[in-house]
């Protein structure tokens, strides 16, 4: 099967991914969108080094992981703080500074 | 794709030992990046074994050892000419070691050596329960108000993380705008948001406001970052490679490729114009530039004085280093695509600067809208695609990042009951109260707004100058307009110091220790320097300017 | 080489102004004697110059060069010609009245308010002020003067926003609305202005490459530096509107009585005769220098911009109420009439633009200064509190008259001269514009003596019935400008000869000869 | 000898400097000073005359260069004096009649503390005036010409505290303004057309027709624009009654005897230029025979004595203009009228003076009556001014007056006609208004009462110092016009300056004098039977129309009031509104414009990190689409 469809694929869910971002409110699933836009340039990555023949996109891929990982501890421990002090975790909640 | 290359592509995976050859690593033109990063896992050690009491100094100490070493690596490096002659590219081609790189590397140490003694000042707020405090909270971890946050206080806790996190921090600005292919760059804007996210929510005071900032700032970051890993992908997809040099190679059209099977992505130049908006605009979102500006007034509010300052300043030629390396060295060769883009980008960046600060009512904000503006100004200097554009953009950002640290620095002084008093009300009259401070402020003021004889009209004219040559006239006419603009938000607080009365229950000014002093000092002192003899730093950019590629 | 007398020119008030900054707060009166005597000791300078300064000589004496900015192409250029002399001139000698008749304006106590003005950074600010407008009469480098040309809008801006006129009608909270509100349209409009001529200064560079106005125009003349006629007409423009600002013309001009009305008369006199100059003198040394074509491609509308500024400023000094407004509307008459000497490109009219702006200096010091006094005794800016002041202090009666008298350019008093010259020059190039011009006199007996009557003649008011009259400081300010006034007025010849050749030169940089007689006169 | 000349203007110009600088310590010795410093001005000019009528005819001008005063380039103006016979009757004139003045206001001023600062401003006048007739260029006699409107304006309103003083000064020096214009414009264009404005080159190249008819009649028009502002003709008349509120001395030597006849110099003195424009000619005869009727007019209704005397000058002023209107047959006698009349016009105002001296100020004509037992002197004096100014025979009006008609009639065509009766209508109206003051001066029964604080004026005859000035006038008025026309002296000392042709009279000079003599009888007659043969009213009679509008200056001041006071107040105020509200707002609505934008755009910052995501989201889509865009065109 050829790896452009994955392309296709890899841009589908970096778009459903931002669109989780833009829509949902909950912090943590906007987060978790914001993994699966990682994801989708993960598979990106697999594709593209599938089609060229080396070996980059696949080490790539695994800093991207890293990364997310890292991402996924600072980001929970500021959301958590945040959800401990608001008993929320809306994003929209999380507006005093503003104009 | 052919079975057979598939095949060969398992058996070249399955035998690496012979392909893969031992990196070949520079430690000595690492060292500045080495050092800070060192230092930082050393301050996490120390965060472990350190007995609390003494953990402040310990850590305030390394912070400090160790920038100063790191500079003082980068000047020996600059010295021994890998600024200019022996400018090349280490690591395996993930570093460059050249005068751009050296020259944002020294400004970044430099600025956060000043920024790290405002994050070490602990006169400014009142003792708490017989123990000095920072700007920051006692426990990040413990609830607003709540008892744990009470017992941590009383215990005289205080979160020496900062230092350590800011170090990571800076390690990371140090790679960014020395890395050579885009991984690099990735990891490197990882390894500077991440600890800057969390920097963000360790306000002592006003903490609802501080975690707020951290989560918008977190939430937008990696969205961002999100995008330029995608834009990556697509320009690896384009170029098969993520080498700087390689893409530049491809974008030219210098390297045919050889196997047809990937023409339709190889060289496809839909993925390289898609991949470099993605990439530019991951930056342009680091730089604050309109329209992915917008989380910079509410991070600059609500984010720790100190940090702010830090952010601002450090943040933003970090950014434009990596943003000048991409365009200067990865796509010269499609400059007529992205110039009119950045040409944009650069109007709406200053005039939405300009134009929205008048109106803000909060000095934090006005400095965060007020960034915006400048970061327009510099894109001005980008765009001019001239060595000239280089330096100019170089000699700015180290004009503005000083005063930046500096203003920032005042700010932290000027209190109430609340902590810091940043509504802009509050400082009415402040020049009759405390007239040093007022008019240290207002020359930082005035250099922003670009008057003559202070560093920020040298550096404006360096940029407007270089855009002019660079063809871009239009941009300089606009940008002396938006900065008569901006100039009437800075005399607004200028006026509101010295010529208003007053308040009964106005603010008071601490006085700091020598730390945030020497901050302040050294702030003033480079604003006026650079403003009466530009010359030598103008020289030093000049020879800075030359990209390795 | 030898002693740097343009520098030291320079220098000497701006380290007086650091020294003035200095002195403790308590020790007021020593600040106040120490920026005195620097005014004095940068007069003394400045007669130095005048005397070295040879009218005959090379266009550019006393040069001093020093490179500076490299990259920029900027130099450390120094060099005065006749009209710069004459200005500089000019600046030292009203400093030290400026500085005496604003002796107490910035006393605390005295000023009765718990306000913030330390005596000691108003006299700073004055000498800060005194230096920057000297060197940028002296820079021959583009950059250089646009760099002080700017800057020295700050201290201005301090001088007006942080020492009003305590003689205000409304509240405290009000005066200070109002001041504050001067100051920054003062600032915002000469920012602006200077922010264009900014754009104007880069696009200079980029096509000449240095700032020297003396190579520039060189390379102009022997060709080697070619402009595009559209490209040389946006940069005039640039430059222009700054100077138009500053001068300022029709219709920039609105920024001035709000500024003269609320500063304090010294400050406002500061502004108007000196600061101002720098405009009307950068329009003859670097618009017509640097871009003749386009300078003369510009003067129609300048000359009509001019015209409406005379008659304009002349007939809304008429309506004014406030005294301060009403001098700050005749100065913008009178800068009309400077720049319609300047544009009009005759010797005449040049030479006497440049003596128009010393004539013009000294006689709205002698006003302002007086109406200061004045206004300062009875603590009211509008013209209708007063009335037969002359009854009860007549000396200041009388030289409020002689002030008057000299800005409606009474024939014998120095202002005629200028004016005169003026006219002719015009005439002699655009006589249906001369002869509009020649309407501003009218106007100008108008207002003058509208403002003489109705302040110092008729029955005396209550009010004003305990006025003292001039006091020993007051009248060592006044008689000693009256007399300059008088004396050249009488024997303007000095000045004449110093600026003659400088305007020659300028002349000859727009390709313009004087316009012959239509006749040659019966012997 | 030519040296002296400039201690003529010195002399008059360093007493004022000392007077008015020298502070209240010379309050005492101020007057003696000023009349001495006049006095001394006066010897010299004696001099001078000796010294040149020991010269033939033709080197009887005196010049002296004392510095070059405004060098630029083409336009060399100097400071140097020309003294020839024209000059030199000025200076007679004025140093003398100055003198004569001087001395009277001794007395008239004794009670006035500001005494000192009156006799400075009079000697600033005669220094300003010295210098307008001694100017050997047009520039300089500018500066005299605005000196002498300077010294007007502050003796005018010398009693600043009355408000219609201040205004009638204000007025005076304003309509000068006016004038003053034609004068710079006519200089600019003899600069532009000439090169030069000095007497000598200007009117030989005038004589020359060089520069052009147009030319030339523009240069003549605008210095008649200049006279008419000085000398009080029409149209800019309208200030001379209004100057009467200055002292009566300041009346008697500035608005009757020298300033305002500036003018009828002026015009003379550019004869050449005049000549070569008929044009201009005839607009000033025009000017000249319209003024004389107006002020003649003005003067039958006036009750104010000194109003109605300013009526009369500004008509032998009229008269004057008519004259020199007249070219080469009137220069002479336009001069020689101007003589004369600074004799018997000011000697009239002294007597008024002293009439207002001896009746507590008080001026209305109505409330005196039969001074002539009280103040003999007076009476005298002003009677035989009186005889002078109608024209008696043997008297000096009589002498000059008669030629200008003669002039008026010689100038030949209908023209001549007109003017002619024009001149004659004028000596009627003269002999009529005169009469009129004489009769209710000094006639009749006594009509004053107590004023308001009920003390009764007690008229006495008035201290020497005033007497004997008003004595010497007398003897001036009576023999100078005498003395002149004996054998022609006049004419043949002021030939050589002004030359002079007889034109071709229709009618014999007998035939005029004979006509004269019987209109002055008519208008004396009139004025006899209305006011000598019944008691005068002391309140004035409604009058016919005109009657009324002649008190009211022939409702030129109302016209000046409507079209131009409030014309321009309505302007001004219009325009200060305008500067406010257009070029100002301009200003202030852009940067509110710009700051109501920054609050519209604030909004968008609203702190939902989502809406912050969406512009990113967007920005992104926009960049991607304008790169892929770019690249595509």
């Amino acid at each position: 099967m050829n790896p452009v469809n994955y392309l296709y694929l890899a841009a589908l869910l970096f778009t459903i991914g931002a669109t989780g971002v833009l829509i949902r409110r909950n912090a943590i699933v906007v987060f978790m969108c914001v993994e699966l836009m990682l994801n989708a340039c993960n598979l990106a990555f697999v594709a593209f080094s599938r089609m060229h023949g080396n070996l980059d996109g696949q080490i790539i891929a695994f800093f991207t992981m890293v990364v997310a990982a890292a991402e996924v501890v600072v980001g929970l421990a500021i959301i958590v703080s945040l959800f401990r002090s608001r008993h929320s975790a809306s994003v929209d909640d999380a507006s005093l500074m503003k104009l | 794709m052919s079975a057979a290359a598939v095949h060969s592509l398992w058996t070249t995976a399955a035998d690496p030992m012979l392909k893969i050859p031992a990196p070949k690593i520079e430690y000595g033109q690492l060292s500045p990046t080495l050092i800070v990063i060192g230092a930082a896992v050393v301050g996490v050690l120390v965060e472990a074994f350190v007995p609390r009491r003494s953990r402040y100094y310990v850590q305030a100490f390394l912070a400090v050892v160790a920038l100063a070493a790191a500079f003082a690596a980068v000047v020996g490096l600059a010295a021994g000419g890998y600024g200019t002659t022996k400018a090349h590219i280490a690591a395996m081609g993930a570093i460059s070691v050249d005068g751009p790189a050296l020259f944002l590397q020294g400004v970044i140490l430099l600025t956060g050596l000043v920024a790290i003694f405002t994050f070490a000042e602990r006169r400014l707020d009142p003792e708490a329960h017989g123990n000095r405090v920072d700007s920051f909270a006692a426990q990040a971890a413990s609830v607003p108000g709540s008892d744990s946050e009470k017992a941590a206080v009383k215990a005289g806790f205080t979160t020496t993380e900062v230092f350590p996190l800011a170090l990571f921090a800076i390690g990371g600005m140090l790679v960014f705008p020395s890395a050579n292919d885009l991984l690099t760059l990735f990891i490197a804007l990882e390894v500077f948001s991440l600890p800057l996210y969390l920097l963000c929510a360790l306000a002592r005071r006003k903490r609802l406001m501080s975690q707020e900032a951290a989560v918008k700032y977190f939430l937008l970051g990696a969205f961002a970052s999100a995008f330029t890993l995608f834009g990556i992908a697509l320009l690896y997809g384009y170029a098969g490679s993520v080498s700087y040099g390689k893409i530049a190679d491809v974008v030219d059209g210098s390297v045919q490729n050889i196997d047809p099977a990937l023409a339709d992505t190889m060289g496809n130049d839909a993925l390289l114009l898609i991949g470099v908006a993605m990439v530019a605009m991951g930056l342009l979102f680091k730089v604050g530039a309109v329209p992915f500006h917008m989380w910079t007034p509410d991070v600059y509010q609500g984010a720790p004085t100190p940090v702010t300052g830090f952010m601002a300043a450090a943040t933003k030629v970090a950014a434009f280093g990596a943003l000048l390396r991409l365009l200067y060295v990865v796509l010269p060769g499609m400059r007529w695509d992205w110039r009119p883009v950045m040409w944009g980008i650069a109007i709406i960046t200053m005039l939405g600067g300009a134009i929205v600060a008048i109106t803000q009512t909060d000095i934090k904000r006005l400095l965060a809208y007020s960034s915006i503006a400048h970061a327009g100004f510099i894109l001005a200097g980008v765009i001019a695609t001239t060595p000239d554009g280089i330096s100019s953009v170089l000699f700015y950002l180290g004009a503005y990042s000083f005063v930046t640290v500096g203003a920032f620095a005042v700010v932290t002084l000027v209190r109430d009951a609340g902590g810091e008093a940043t509504h802009l009300s509050k400082w009415a009259g402040l020049g009759r109260r405390s007239p040093l401070v007022a008019a240290v402020f207002a020359v930082f003021l005035l250099a922003f707004a670009g008057i003559p004889l202070t560093s920020g009209f040298a550096g404006k004219f360096a940029v407007f100058k270089a855009a002019a040559e660079g063809g871009a006239g239009a941009l300089v006419v606009i940008g002396v307009i938006s900065s008569a603009i901006a100039a009437f938000f800075y005399i607004r607080v200028i006026v509101l110091m010295f010529f208003s009365e007053p308040k009964a229950d106005g603010p008071t000014v601490a006085v700091p220790s020598p730390l945030t002093m020497t901050t302040i000092g050294v702030g003033v002192a480079v604003t006026v320097v650079l403003g009466l003899a530009p010359q030598y730093f103008l020289d030093l950019a000049n020879q800075a300017s030359v990209f390795v590629r | 080489m030898s002693f740097p007398l343009l520098t030291a020119t320079a220098v000497l008030p701006a380290v007086g102004a650091v020294a003035t900054a200095a002195v403790p707060a308590a020790r007021r009166t020593a600040a106040k004697w120490l920026a005195l005597l620097v005014s004095l000791a940068t007069l003394v300078l400045a007669a130095v110059v005048l005397a070295r300064f040879e009218p005959g000589g090379a266009r550019y004496q006393l040069t001093e060069s020093h490179a500076w900015i490299k990259e920029f192409g900027v130099r450390y250029e120094l060099g005065v010609d006749g009209i710069a002399v004459a200005l500089i001139a000019l600046t030292a000698l009203l400093m030290p009245f400026v500085i005496l008749a604003g002796w107490h304006d910035a006393d605390p106590q005295e000023t009765g308010s718990s306000r913030w003005r330390p005596t000691q950074g108003f006299f700073a600010l004055i000498l800060g002020v005194e230096a920057m407008v000297i060197i940028s009469f002296e820079a021959t480098d583009v950059f250089l003067f646009y760099i002080f040309f700017e800057a020295m809008l700050i201290p201005m801006y301090f001088l007006i926003g942080g020492f009003g006129d305590r003689a205000h009608a409304g509240s405290d909270e009000h005066a200070a609305a109002q001041r504050s509100y001067a100051a920054v349209k003062f600032l915002l409009y000469n920012l602006v202005g200077g922010l264009i001529m900014l754009a104007a200064v880069i696009g200079l560079y980029v096509v000449a490459g240095n700032f020297s106005l003396p190579e520039i125009v060189a390379a102009r003349a022997n060709g080697s530096l070619h402009m595009a006629t559209s490209t040389e007409r946006w940069l005039f423009l640039g430059f222009f509107f700054a100077f138009a600002v500053k001068a300022p013309l029709w219709p920039l001009h609105t920024w001035l009585p709000n500024a003269m009305g609320e500063a304090t008369a010294p400050v406002a006199v500061l502004i108007t005769a000196v600061v101002d100059k720098v405009g009307t003198f950068a329009m003859l040394r670097f618009c017509l220098q640097l871009f003749p074509e386009a300078s003369k491609w510009a003067t129609p509308v300048i000359l009509v911009l001019a015209l409406i500024s005379i008659v304009y400023g002349a007939l809304l000094a008429v309506g004014q109420r406030d005294i301060k407004r009403l001098v700050a509307y005749a100065s913008i008459s009178h800068f009309g009439f400077i720049i319609l000497g300047i544009f009009a490109m005759t010797s005449q009219g040049q030479s006497g633009a440049t003596l128009y702006m010393v004539n013009h200096g000294i006689s709205t010091a002698a006003l302002m200064l007086v109406a200061g006094f004045l206004i300062s005794r009875r603590g009211s800016r509008l013209i209708a509190d007063y009335g037969g002041v002359q009854k009860v202090a007549p000396v200041l009666a009388g030289t409020f008259l002689i002030g008057g008298l000299a800005t409606l350019s009474l024939p014998g008093l120095a202002p005629f001269v200028s004016e005169f010259l003026v006219l002719v020059g015009t005439f002699a190039r655009y006589p249906v514009v001369g002869i509009i011009a020649t309407f501003g006199i009218v106007l100008a007996a108008l207002y003058t003596l509208v403002l003489y009557q109705r302040t110092m003649t008729g029955p005396v008011k209550p009010e004003v019935s305990a006025l003292p009259d001039l006091r020993v400081r007051e009248l060592a300010v006044v008689v000693p400008l009256i007399a300059a006034l008088i004396f050249l007025g009488v024997y303007p010849k000095p000045v004449t000869d110093l600026v003659n050749p400088a305007v020659k030169h300028t002349l000859s940089d727009v390709h313009k000869t004087d316009p012959k007689p239509a006749v040659e006169a019966a012997k | 000898m030519e040296n002296l000349i400039a201690l003529l203007v010195a002399a008059p110009l360093l007493g004022a400097a000392v007077l008015l600088c020298g502070g209240r310590r010379l309050d005492r010795v101020g007057h003696l000073l000023g009349t001495l410093l006049a006095a001394a001005s006066f010897v010299i000019g004696v001099v001078l005359f000796a010294d040149m009528l020991g010269k033939n005819a033709d080197d009887r001008t005196f010049t002296q260069h004392l510095f070059s005063w405004i060098p630029v380039e083409g336009f060399q103006a100097d400071v140097s004096f020309q003294l020839d016979q024209l000059s030199m009757t000025f200076v007679l004139l004025i140093t003398g009649v100055g003198s004569l003045i001087h001395i009277y206001s001794i007395g008239y001023m004794e009670h006035d503390e500001r005494r000192r600062r009156f006799f400075g401003y009079l000697n600033l006048f005669l220094a300003a005036m010295l210098l307008l007739v001694l100017a050997d260029n047009y520039l300089l006699l500018y500066v005299g010409w605005e000196g002498v409107g300077l010294a007007s304006y502050l003796l005018i309103g010398f009693w600043q505290h009355k408000p219609s003083a201040a205004t009638a000064a204000k007025k005076a020096f304003l309509v000068n303004r006016v004038g003053d214009m034609g004068l710079s414009i006519a200089v600019m264009l003899m600069f532009t057309t000439f090169g030069t404005f000095a007497f000598g080159p200007v009117l030989k190249s005038a004589e020359e027709h060089l520069g052009g008819g147009a030319t030339l009649t523009g240069i003549a028009l605008m210095l008649l624009l200049a006279a008419c502002g000085k000398s009080a003709q029409v149209p800019l008349q309208s200030w001379l009654g209004d100057a009467m509120e200055g002292p009566t001395p300041v009346s008697a030597l500035i608005h009757a005897a020298t300033m305002v006849t500036a003018g009828v110099y002026l015009i003379v003195r550019s004869g050449a230029v005049f000549n070569a424009s008929p044009d201009a000619q005839l607009v000033v005869v025009v000017v000249g025979a319209v003024t004389l009727l107006f002020g003649a007019i003005v003067g039958c209704a006036k009750d104010d004595i000194k109003k109605a005397l300013a009526g009369s000058t500004m008509s032998q002023i009229g008269y004057m203009v008519l004259a020199a209107g007249l070219g080469p047959i009137g220069y002479v006698f336009a001069i020689m009228h101007l003589v004369t009349h600074g004799f018997f016009k000011a000697g009239l105002f002294l007597g008024a003076g002293s009439v207002m001296h001896g009746m507590n100020d008080e001026v209305d004509m109505r409330k005196y009556g039969a001074l002539r037992k009280y103040m003999p002197v007076t009476f005298v004096t002003f009677g035989l001014g009186y005889l002078a100014i109608i024209g008696f025979p043997g008297l000096s009006g009589f002498f000059s007056k008669d030629k200008i008609i003669e002039a008026a009639f010689a100038k030949g065509g209908t023209e001549g006609w007109i003017l002619g009766s024009v001149a004659l209508l004028g000596a009627a109206i003269t002999a009529y208004y005169m009469t009129r003051v004489m009769i209710m001066t000094f006639f009749g029964e006594k009509r004053w009462q107590p004023d308001g604080e009920g003390h009764e004026p007690h008229p006495h005859e008035s201290p020497k110092s005033m007497t004997i000035p008003m004595i010497v006038l007398a003897v001036g008025s009576v023999f100078a016009g005498g003395f002149f026309s004996i054998g022609d002296r006049f004419l043949h000392w002021l030939e050589p300056v002004t030359e002079h042709s007889h034109g071709n009279a229709p009618i014999s000079a007998t035939t005029v004098t004979a006509a004269t003599m019987v209109v002055l009888v008519v208008g004396a007659g009139l004025a006899y039977l209305q006011y000598g043969r019944r008691p005068v009213p002391v309140v004035a009679p409604r009058g016919s129309l005109l009657t009324r509008a002649a008190r009211r200056d022939l409702l030129q001041d109302d016209f000046n009031h409507v079209v131009l006071v409030r014309g321009g107040e309505h302007l001004t105020r219009s325009l200060v509104y305008v500067d406010h509200t257009l070029v100002d707002g301009v200003v202030n609505g852009t940067a509110a414009s710009v700051g109501g934008l920054s609050g519209r755009l604030r909004k968008l910052q609203n702190g939902y990190a989502r809406s912050y995501a969406v512009s990113m989201f967007g920005g992104a889509a926009l960049i991607v689409a304008a790169t892929l865009l770019m690249r595509a065109v």
